[in-house]
């Protein structure tokens, strides 16, 4: 029932096969309002990401999300290096050395994923950034665990809702990260950040469910 | 995508590769996390001005490596901010006991990753400051923007500050050598072409012949506008005027006056740009004390130029003429 | 057409005005005919190195004006060889007394306008000589053809003589020195994409994504053949390989590899494949001793680079070591 | 009947207007087999030609080609520049002092040009260069200067031997000049001097018709 540490390192992988997969699409979003290398970044930090953990064993899911974190802030670099990292390690911090999470543990992990990337970021919602995905994903997310849901429905509530506030970046006009510079022009296109936010958290939730 | 390359991924290493066996006697490459870093480092007792940022801005940074400007660089890949634990690397390897400053272009990715690294080597007892560029007119500035863009403003600081530490300038100086730059420095760019990032494999934006992209940065996003391509007399204006404005820079001022190649503009036309904001600061009787015309930050084979002012007192002059021993700048 | 310039016919005369202001200390530029002058001409008693062709190569030649290297450079219109006038202009503006070498890049304009020139200076009693260089050995060599092109030979070549005549060397050494440069140095180019001269204004060849020309030359004259695009690794072995055979150059000579952006190849891609040209002459136990790496002899805004070869001796070691003072080559 | 400086300079006219008119046509040629500039580089030339003539004024149809020689020499440069000035040069030798030229002076002119055009530039016909144009034309003018003609025919027979001289380059492989550099590559288009030269020639033969 509880989301276990292997569980966690399949939700990474999972989480490594999409951003991979959509490699492409996401240095697109990237290219319109960026400097085109959203994608790459990605693809980059969690094929590293699966690497280490084949290598090494954490053995509690906090400690796959820190290994997940460090992997990620020294692989990716960019803003989303960071961002991501802080975002894993707060939600490691936040779960602590739990041998097993449920919902009410999932959702705590994914705010504090979210007060990480604005600690370190400082956007705030509609900015059209990665945090227009994750607030909506943290309510949602809370709900669900209120409503005594597991760590699947948590995560796939949380997916649904970050992959809304996504699509929801579309008409915004960005005022942080590099799309700022555009001014009005960045309009119109969905923000990458929280594109690639939707994509792991709908891969978390379908690894979750996939049990 | 048309680019005398192996693979995309091995873009930056190989080539880094290429740079050292180019210089040796300025500089070597360290792998792993990758950093170039001057020959003789580190240098007892004397500062360490390290910078770096997205590889694709060449000669930026890595060829301002050497006496009298970097002691390091650290190079991400393409368009992309380099890791915190290569910007370690970066401090481990040039800090001769006197300090480091880190010299920070203002992108979100640069400034958390170099942050953090600094905060890092803090709680291992290195003296770390950071120095945050941002001289690129056209970004509005505002607190609850990412802010200004740090463009060819940089390339002047590091000159600058590099000289300083050189001769011997403790931490607080260089740092306050810096601070000045900054407040003294504008720049403003334009395209006629997009670069190709070599992982995306496509121009990182579509421009119609007849069209430039005013305001953009260095790293293949958009400008502010899009408008129709016109005479080199109207873009130095269209560059050259919000400069002005902004600082203000006025009459009677002395300046250094920058004009950078984006990377696929060649010398020809930059000369020829170069003249026309010569005769353009001689008209408002701004005097042009220094000047750097050249590809020295840019944006892969992007063609488009950039002008930087910066406004010159004696000290900054005599640092800007001060030796400098790199693969890029020699004098 | 997308260009930073103003009128197609005044590119080259407006952009010797920006080339004026932006090196006072270095040159200076004379009109009517056009010609750049190293700030101090006539040196007395020294040997004039006098080099010059079409413009649309820079640096080559006016950013080689200076001490140590070119008394004097006439630039023609965009890949059009000057006037003799315009010779004869900077034989008189640098003769000091010594004598004259002109370096003629071996095309037929260049050659008949320099001899022209060379002899109405000779009826004046100034002491001229001539020096073709012909290192491009994508050409075959012929006595019935136009023979080989003159490419980046000629920068190493203007360096060399142009440091032994700063030291004082005569005519007859300044001259012997020249033709052992061009006895000992060989080249070979290719190109990714065609450059657009300003009066023509479109592409001097059409290439499509895919492919690239090989044995280019440097005024956007389609190569020997068209080839797919391979990787960066055997791009570099298609220069190097005619070039070792050319000579020949074998194990154990030293050499000074010069690694040349076409103009619109990224320094990120040329350290990259100057990286890849050692590895291959390491391999074949051919010692690189010295290395020039940039854009520095060009054809506009064309992507492409070429590799050349230079078997030194000490002597030609040292005299490029020698001290440079120019816009573009400086140590 | 004869040649005089009047119609030497109307000539001159007529050729600077056409190389003006075909100057996207000889830069084309130049474009696909050397470097793109002989139309600019002609335009250039008989441009200063045409302004030369209008400021000075000189005597003899003799006086009238040095003069136009020395401009295209100090105004052209490339390979074309000392070409066409020598040979100008050289027919302005040839015919001396004499006020009027008649048809067997006008071909002694265009033989004397192309001898001063292979004197600097050592071209064989079927090098692919002006050579291939001039070759016949001096031919061409040589016979009707010998059958009587004045200088008007004389010079459309040479225009039209070049012509057809320049059209014959089309196949050839060159040996000189820039396309040489080309290789095989060059066979198949036009070389630019010859068809200059056809355009001058014909151009000249109008003027002188047109009386
Ligand atoms: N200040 C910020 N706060 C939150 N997210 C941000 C911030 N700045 C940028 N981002 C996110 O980072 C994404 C871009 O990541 P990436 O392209 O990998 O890095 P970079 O912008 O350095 O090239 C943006 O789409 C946005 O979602
Ligand atoms: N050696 C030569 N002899 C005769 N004509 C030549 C020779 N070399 C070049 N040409 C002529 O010159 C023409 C090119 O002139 P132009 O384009 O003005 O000069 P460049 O080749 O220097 O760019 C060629 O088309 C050819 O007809
Ligand atoms: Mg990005
Ligand atoms: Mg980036
Ligand atoms: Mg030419
Ligand atoms: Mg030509």
């Amino acid at each position: 029932m509880g989301c276990t540490a292997q569980d966690v390192i399949a939700a990474l992988r999972a989480g490594a096969a999409t951003v991979t997969e959509h490699r492409d699409e996401l240095i697109e979003l990237d290219r319109v309002i960026g400097d085109a290398d959203h994608g790459e970044n990605m693809a980059r930090g969690f094929r590293a990401v699966a690497a280490k953990i084949d290598t090494s064993a954490p053995e509690t899911p906090g400690a796959v999300l820190k290994l997940c974190a460090t992997v990620l802030i020294s692989t990716v670099g960019g803003a989303s290096g960071p961002l991501y990292g802080t975002a894993f390690l707060r939600a490691a911090a936040a779960v602590g050395d739990a041998p097993e999470l449920d919902g009410a543990a999932v959702a705590k992990a994914v705010q504090a994923g979210l007060e990480g990337v604005v600690a370190r970021g400082r956007a705030e919602v509609g900015d059209k950034t990665m945090v227009d995905a994750l607030t909506p994903a943290v309510e949602a997310a809370k709900n669900a665990a209120e409503s005594g849901e597991g760590p699947a429905k948590v995560l796939a509530a949380a997916a649904e809702a970050a992959q809304q506030g996504a699509e929801a970046t579309e008409p915004l006009v960005a005022r942080k990260g590099r799309a700022s510079y555009l001014g009005e022009r960045s309009a119109g296109h969905i923000d990458p950040g929280a594109r690639s936010t939707a994509l792991l958290l709908s891969a978390f939730a379908e690894a979750a469910g996939g049990r | 995508m048309k680019k005398i390359i192996n693979d995309p991924a091995a873009v930056v290493a190989q080539s880094l590769q290429g740079m050292a066996a180019a210089h040796p006697d300025v500089l070597r490459v360290r792998t792993d996390p990758a950093v170039v870093v001057r020959a003789d480092a580190p240098v007892a007792g004397k500062v360490a001005v390290v910078s770096g940022g997205g590889s694709g801005h060449e000669p930026l940074h890595g060829g301002f490596v050497g006496a009298g400007m970097l002691a390091a660089a650290v190079p991400g890949a393409v368009f992309t901010s380099p890791t915190p634990d290569a910007v370690q690397a970066a401090i481990e390897e040039t800090n001769g006991g006197a300090g480091v400053l880190l010299v920070v272009k203002n992108y979100t990715g640069d400034v958390l990753n170099f942050e953090t690294a600094a905060e890092l080597a803090g709680l291992d007892g290195v003296d770390v400051r950071s120095v945050i560029v941002d001289d690129d007119v056209a970004v509005k500035d505002s607190t609850h923007t990412a802010g200004r863009r740090g463009v060819g403003g940089t390339v002047l600081l590091e000159k600058i500050v590099g000289a300083a530490a050189e001769q011997g300038a403790d931490l607080d100086r260089c740092e306050e050598l810096a601070r000045r730059v900054v407040s003294r420095v504008r720049s403003m760019g334009m395209a006629l072409t997009a670069p190709t990032v070599p992982h995306a494999g496509q121009p990182s934006f579509d421009l119609a012949d007849g069209e430039m992209e005013i305001g953009i940065g260095i790293h293949g996003e958009p400008g502010r506008a899009r408008v129709p391509l016109t005479s080199a007399d109207d873009i130095v204006r269209q560059l050259l005027e919000p400069i002005l404005e902004d600082l203000p820079f006025t009459s009677g001022d002395e300046v250094l006056l920058f004009t950078n190649s984006m990377g696929g503009t060649p010398l020809l036309e930059l000369y020829l740009a170069h003249g026309i904001a010569e005769r353009l600061l001689a008209e408002r009787g701004i005097r042009v004390r220094r000047r750097l015309v050249g590809p020295y930050i840019t944006s892969l084979e992007m063609q488009g130029m950039s002008l930087t002012l910066l406004k010159l007192d004696d000290e900054l002059t005599e640092l800007w003429d001060a030796p400098v021993h790199t693969a890029a700048l020699h004098w």
